[in-house]
């Protein structure tokens, strides 16, 4: 063995560092403990000149072992790592020591966090005399790619994937890919027509070769590691054969149940037990709804639909089916939910007739909608006045605290196509702030302001039906305090519409855990860096696009769908992977076969081979969560990179000072 | 004297048991005598201090110490064979690792004599007399050697050339150790590295334990006495806390063969610091329950975890003590 | 069952039939109410913005008498009162400086208090400890087609929320539908504001409180506006004339404590409940109420 | 600087939530005591009792394991065999005469940069209460005690 030579760098990073942490002092100590041959300071280490140093010295001085003193190593690691290795020294004999996120900015003092710097490099100096070398290990990629979720971003993402020539599987859990942009009416600001823009590329999804509609679908299971993920998928029952159905809808003509709320209109038109959720549906097939047909809930049914279906593609004996894929990476698509309002009951949603959330209002203007497109009250006649309330469920410490981005411009377009049906219906937008950040959007603004719409400053206090004056009676009333104006007002109105923020998925934590990656405190999918790495997650190999990120708009949406799809497509464009090294290995000599890493881990990568009479690390399936090593009474696992002698001589470097 | 090897072996703070591991190597010990003169075995005959204070340095050839340093007396005679043998040998887990008197680092030196001179319920001491390390008689005066707050290893004391773990040490192993160390001092073959824990097998007890073993996953803990084991099943894996895992091989598995789990007494595998700690994971890491909570629970209804995991190693485990 | 019972000033004064209905109303459902000892005024809430250390002292001290007397929980009619002594508990759990300084006052008159009693409205004790089933068996006159407004006012659920939802409380609808009276389920207004104390600074702004109020109630055609509050109760009640003379109107709404319309169910004697010391005549309700 | 007792303190943290978070926090720039010195593995499944037990013996008065929340670890349920280790281990310290609290299991996701600076500040003072646990120097008397005795006891 050649004997250790250390070098430090020790980054300003501009001020970040240097500003809390006495760069001078910390390096000339550093110079002094055992085993380092050079310690240098350098403003910014990232930079081409700060990596040179490092490449220098390891080709000039014969530097074998290199901790660089700088930012997270979630960060920059694989930087100076990279640099390392192109100076040819191993790049994991090279350790970071976290002085930025870890010290000068979480310290108050500049003493202090000059001791803390020096503990944490100390920590990693003692540490690296135990490092190895390591080299990655290289997996093979399986070139396709999953995508869930069907909307607007799935439906890019897959597209995009699909041109390149992979293959693409597309679950969506609803009977028909199309996503909440399905519901709406036009788009703000440009007042395209979504399904306009929409359905081309919902039915160019159905029709490309590349593309697998696994629709009516959801993942059960996702094993695996990046390149190589294996996911279960539940194809649900249909009760409809698929590939003989056409779509022609004679079924939901024949149905005797006719009254069951279609979920696609939010309840305010009507569907049969088999439907099919909307005439530009993709798959154009009918489902059945086991919870409302007759005849699948063991009631009497003379089954028209069967007589009434010209190619028999009823099949009330079909069973779900649970369908094997392997893929390379995986695009998560699941978008949002609308903020139920029913909580806030100062708004008396569910209690009030004709106030309804935004989503309902949709698809009332929407001309395929229940009303055919006619703005109407639930009498059927036109509303005189009309209130959008701004930030229902967003913005609020009791119920959503981020901002839900879209609400403000959808509401406007609101206003829009209640003035553009309804020239003499007043409309009142009740907001606290107006964001109107977008690509045309404060112009779009400005454009309603200028059709007449009364913008009033505050947040709505209550929708109530009382009426103090002939002018309330009958109506609602909505009270608010104008903030410009310094007035309480009353506003009556015949329609309220709450302008509902954008929320998780319900099921958004469990889906994440099923992915392996994790939620932000608000339960959106939390992305691996906020800037970075937006689309990308903890776990490699899965990404993520759209409203499930956070609430966006449609042209962010599908330009993170874009990314998203650029991202997989690197990883799976390319035959291999190089997966970290830091798996665990079990030498088979010192191995008493006592099963317990086999019964720990996780993710079971460790199996006991009988012949043997020893447990065996599946190096391929090895994430590197290091269990077993702490499992194993004999530490016979031995966990490369995580070694108990460096874990020993890090708590020995910190603790020395 | 004879120009044979010189042999001692000394019983410190332990029960004895070592000595009679010695004898039950049973025809063996003809090769003991064949090969060595005993100079030193207060426990076989008859022989004084100012006997082995009289050698050189280095006079006694081999030299099994076993028992803990818990007084003045053992440290003094831990350091006077020290000096005088050539090859000293830690013998028995007391000696090695502290053994079960290490337990009674678990208190300070007043605390046991207070249990046992004072709040101990079958005593009859009315007057509380304590034992007194200098007491004057007519004859002169009488001195206890001073007890220790902290039961030692021999390791910790003075130099050691070999380890021999076990509670005792197994008579097979005690007899291919003999065997040994009289080749290499007949110099017809080498000694074992300096440091070395001899008289083992590779691996954990688990491998020589007979017992069928499957994937471990607990969901209670039982003692023996509480159910009928399966003869032939692992014992962990029927929820007996047992110590294979985390102890060297070396007995043969005695304990697990005949139903009992293993104790621990061969002491911590090659690659273990800590032999309590770490067989305080194992048994956390394989409670198997739905939520984070209940496996919370289970594992943390093993009673005495340091009389457990501890049984024979607490004097060299990482704290040594409880805090004083 | 026994409770120790805080009445709090107003069932000195305005309040007396508050007080009076709810003495009688547990009476009649076997349960007693023991007044607590040499009791003093909780401070109300508008001390706390005053001197908001003194304020706390003031409320500690009933809690601590209570804990001296062997009680862990103090019964509480007033919505502010209930208000005002959950608050002081609150306060002096979450801060322990507040604890502390409290502590040194009650030590100062020679008391102490350990934070452990219980503040319980006794709406939360006739729902929760004797339950409606127990209640229900009591009604002997059932308010059948009676129109009945539930108020709650402010500080019946809010801001602790602590036996009913914070914004849209429900236990007084239910407690009337089990007597077979017509609840407003829906009431608009059932935690509006009354205007409080501000009837007498601002009355102008209190009096539109107060008739937004009862515009709510005669458009869901109350009968009977029910309140929990003795401040909630005299504004809405001896302030219609008022209400009328400013906006035009004519109300003549009869206005009673829920203790008062509950105890007509149970049968207890309207002398008894002190509705004849009503401002607003309720002899529409006695009529409609079967014998 | 007062003259107060600071701890000395190690955290062991995992990299995908814990280690996440302080980098969260430092991030956010949100003040918190220096007295904790970070040692990332990939899980807190990977630490082991013996890993607490070093950094006593090497003089740390306090040390705080951080994981992913139940649920959300990125190895399934790593952090299940931690949540099993925690106690007992807590339980074998009390018999060792540690104080209640040197050790501490947190749950801090990638996201909660704020709960870190809350968890490692009240840490801190936590053991700063407790005072000085100051582990192996309790043994250096009684060697030195010892030869004394030695002399003393045994007769020659």
């Amino acid at each position: 063995m050649p004997e250790d030579k250390i070098a430090v760098y020790f980054c300003h990073c501009g001020s970040n560092i240097a500003g809390k942490v006495d760069v001078e002092k910390v390096t000339a100590w550093a110079a002094e403990q055992p085993n380092v041959v050079v310690s240098r300071e350098y403003k910014y280490m990232c930079s081409d000149p700060g990596q040179d140093l490092i490449k220098e010295d390891i080709q000039k001085l014969g530097v074998n072992r290199v901790v660089v003193a700088a930012c997270s190593p979630t960060m920059h690691e694989p930087t100076f790592r990279k640099a390392a290795s192109d100076a040819g020294l191993n790049p994991y004999l090279l350790q970071m020591a976290n002085v930025r996120e870890h010290c000068s900015w979480v310290t108050e003092d500049k003493d202090e966090a000059t001791e803390k710097a020096k503990r944490i490099l100390n920590a990693q100096i003692h540490r690296l005399p135990f490092n190895e070398a390591l080299d990655p290990i290289e997996v093979p990629v399986n070139p396709a790619v999953m995508v869930v979720g069907g909307g607007i971003a799935g439906i890019e993402a897959a597209l995009k994937l699909s041109a390149t020539g992979k293959k693409v599987y597309l679950v969506e859990k609803q009977p028909s890919i199309g996503g909440h942009m399905a519901m709406f009416d036009k788009t703000f600001p440009t007042l395209d027509c979504a399904a306009c823009i929409l359905t081309p590329k919902m039915s160019a999804a159905g029709k490309d070769p590349n593309i697998e509609l696994l629709a009516y679908s959801e993942v059960e299971e996702v094993d695996g590691y990046v390149g190589n993920f294996k996911v279960k998928v539940r194809k649900k029952a249909r009760y409809v054969n698929t590939d003989t159905c056409t779509g022609c809808a004679a079924c939901l003509e024949a149905c005797v149940v006719r009254k069951v709320p279609s979920e696609f209109d939010q309840g305010l038109g009507k569907r049969t037990a088999i439907y099919i959720p909307f005439p530009q549906a993709v798959p154009l097939r009918a489902t059945i709804d086991a919870e409302k047909c007759l005849t699948l809930k063991g009631k009497k049914c003379k089954q028209p639909c069967t007589t009434a279906c010209g190619p028999q593609a009823i099949d009330f004996e079909q069973q779900d089916e649970v369908l094997d894929f392997e893929v390379g990476a995986i695009i998560m698509a699941t978008g949002f939910e609308l903020w139920d309002p029913t909580p806030e009951t100062r708004y008396s949603y569910g209690q009030l007739d004709n106030v309804i959330t935004s989503l309902e209002f949709e698809r009332i203007s929407n001309a395929s909608g229940p009303t055919g497109g006619h703005i109407v009250l639930k009498n059927g006649e036109a509303p005189k006045s009309v209130a959008i309330l701004h930030c229902v469920g967003s913005r609020d410490e009791n119920y959503q605290e981020h901002c839900s981005r879209v609400c403000c411009m959808y509401s406007l377009k609101f206003s829009h196509l209640i003035k553009e049906h309804l020239p003499e219906t007043e409309v009142y937008e009740l907001y606290i702030d107006m964001r109107a950040y977008g690509k045309g959007y404060e112009e779009f603004y400005k454009r309603l302001m200028d059709e007449g719409v009364h913008f009033v400053r505050g947040r709505a206090a209550e929708v109530s039906s009382v009426a103090l004056s002939p002018e309330e009676e009958g109506r609602l009333v909505v009270k608010v305090e104008d903030t410009l104006l310094g007035i309480v007002r009353r506003i009556p109105a015949d329609m309220v519409i709450l302008s509902s923020g954008l929320a998780p998925a319900k099921d958004a934590k469990s889906v994440a855990q099923t992915f392996g990656f994790g939620c932000s405190a608000n339960g959106f999918y939390l992305e691996r860096h906020p800037k970075l790495e937006p689309v990308s997650t903890v776990t490699d190999g899965i990404f993520i696009a759209g409203c499930c990120q956070y609430p966006k708009d449609i042209p962010d949406t599908v330009a993170q769908a874009g990314a998203a799809a650029a991202g997989a497509l690197a990883l799976v464009d390319n035959p291999t992977v190089k997966v970290e090294p830091t798996v665990s290995y079990i030498d088979p000599e010192k191995c008493c076969g006592c099963h317990i890493c086999v019964s720990v881990c996780p993710h079971t990568a460790i199996q006991y081979n009988e012949e043997k009479g020893v447990a065996e690390v599946i190096t391929a399936a090895c994430k590197g969560c290091g269990v077993c090593v702490a499992a194993c009474g004999s530490n016979v696992p031995q966990q490369a990179g995580y070694l108990d002698d460096q874990i020993f001589a890090e708590i020995e470097g910190a603790m020395a000072l | 004297m004879t120009d044979k090897f010189k042999f001692a072996m000394y019983w410190a703070g332990s029960c004895g048991g070592c000595e009679i591991s010695v004898l039950e190597t049973g025809t063996k010990i003809l090769d003991v005598d064949a090969n060595f003169d005993v100079v030193f075995w207060p426990a076989a005959a008859d022989f004084k201090y100012k006997d082995v204070e009289a050698y050189d340095d280095g006079f006694i050839d081999l030299c099994l110490f076993n028992g803990c340093v818990r007084n003045s007396e053992n440290e003094y005679i831990a350091k006077l064979l020290r000096q005088k043998s050539k090859v000293l040998v830690a013998f028995g887990s007391c000696a090695t690792t502290g053994g079960i008197p290490g337990l009674a680092n678990l208190a300070s030196a007043q605390e046991i004599k207070d249990l046992v001179y004072r709040d101990n319920p079958s005593l009859d001491n009315p007057d509380g007399v304590y034992p007194q390390e200098h007491y004057a008689v007519p004859e002169g005066e009488l001195d206890l050697p001073h007890m220790y707050d902290t039961v030692k290893t021999l390791a910790q004391t003075v130099d050691v050339d070999y380890f021999m773990p076990g509670c005792p040490p197994e008579s097979h192993q005690i007899a291919g150790v003999l065997d040994v160390v009289i080749t290499a001092l007949k110099g017809e073959g080498p000694l074992p590295a300096k440091g070395a824990t001899i008289g083992v097998a590779p691996k954990t007890c688990c491998d020589e334990c007979k017992r069928v073993k499957e994937e471990k996953k607990i969901s209670s803990f039982r003692r023996i006495w509480e159910f009928l084991p399966d003869p032939e099943k692992c014992l962990l894996e029927q929820g007996v806390i047992c110590m294979g895992p985390a102890t060297q091989a070396g007995c043969g598995a005695r304990c697990t063969s005949v139903g009992m789990p293993c104790r621990g007494c061969y002491g911590a595998p090659e690659g273990v610091i800590d032999q309590g700690a770490k067989m305080l994971s194992t048994v956390a890491s394989i409670v198997d329950a739905p939520t984070p909570e209940e496996i919370a629970e289970i594992a943390a209804s093993v009673p005495d975890p340091v009389g457990t995991f501890y049984r024979f190693g607490l004097a060299d485990s990482l704290l040594r003590r409880a805090k004083v | 069952m026994r409770y120790l019972y805080y009445p709090g000033c107003s069932a000195e004064a305005t309040g007396k039939g508050y007080d009076a209905s709810a003495r009688a109303l547990m009476e009649k459902l076997g349960v007693s109410l023991v007044e607590l000892d040499d009791w003093n005024c909780c401070g109300a809430t508008s001390y706390f913005s005053v001197r908001e250390l003194d304020s706390f002292a003031i409320a500690a001290r009933n809690l601590a008498i209570a804990q001296q007397m062997g009680d862990d929980e103090l019964c509480v009619i007033c919505n502010a009162c209930y208000t005002t002594l959950a608050k002081a508990n609150r306060y002096m759990a979450e801060d322990p400086k507040v604890f502390a300084a409290v502590q040194g006052a009650l030590g100062a008159v020679g008391r102490t208090y350990d934070g452990n009693v219980k503040v319980r409205h006794i709406m939360d004790i006739l729902i929760n400890d004797i339950g409606l089933e127990e209640f229900e068996k009591h009604v002997t006159r059932r308010l059948t087609g009676l129109k009945v407004a539930p108020y709650y006012g402010c500080q019946f659920s809010r801001p602790m929320g602590a036996f009913d939802d914070v914004q849209m409380p429900t236990t007084m609808d239910r407690l009337f539908e089990a007597t077979g009276a017509d609840v407003i389920t829906d009431f608009d207004a059932k935690t509006d504001c009354c205007g409080g104390m501000m009837m007498l600074t601002r009355e102008d702004a209190a009096l539109r409180l107060c008739h937004e109020l009862l515009v709510a109630a005669r458009q869901g055609g109350a009968d009977v506006i029910v309140a929990a509050c003795p401040l909630c109760e005299i504004n809405l009640e001896a302030y219609q004339p008022r209400v009328n003379k400013f906006f035009g109107t004519d109300f003549d709404i009869p206005v009673m404590y829920f203790t008062q319309l509950a105890g007509l169910a149970l049968g207890v004697d309207p002398k008894q409940l002190a509705i004849d010391k009503q401002v607003v005549s309720c002899a529409s309700v006695l009529a409609a109420i079967p014998a | 600087m007062s003259d107060q007792f600071e701890p000395r303190l190690i955290g062991f943290l995992c990299r995908w939530c814990s280690y996440n978070g302080a980098d969260l926090a430092g991030t956010a720039r949100l003040k918190y005591p220096p007295n904790m010195v970070p040692i990332k593995t990939n899980c807190s499944g990977r630490i082991d009792p013996t890993h607490i037990l070093k950094a006593f013996k090497e003089g740390a008065d306090g040390v705080l394991i951080a994981g992913c929340h139940p649920g959300d670890c990125h190895y399934i349920n790593g952090n299940y065999r931690t949540a099993g280790r925690y106690p007992l281990m807590e339980k074998l310290l009390e018999q060792m005469g540690l104080e209640h609290g040197r050790v501490r299991l947190e749950w801090v996701s990638a996201a909660e940069g704020e709960k870190f600076q809350h968890v490692v500040t009240e840490f801190t003072e936590q053991i700063r209460a407790l005072g000085p646990l100051g582990w192996g120097e309790q043994f250096h008397d009684e060697s030195a005690e010892s030869e004394e005795a030695t002399k003393e006891a045994v007769p020659v």
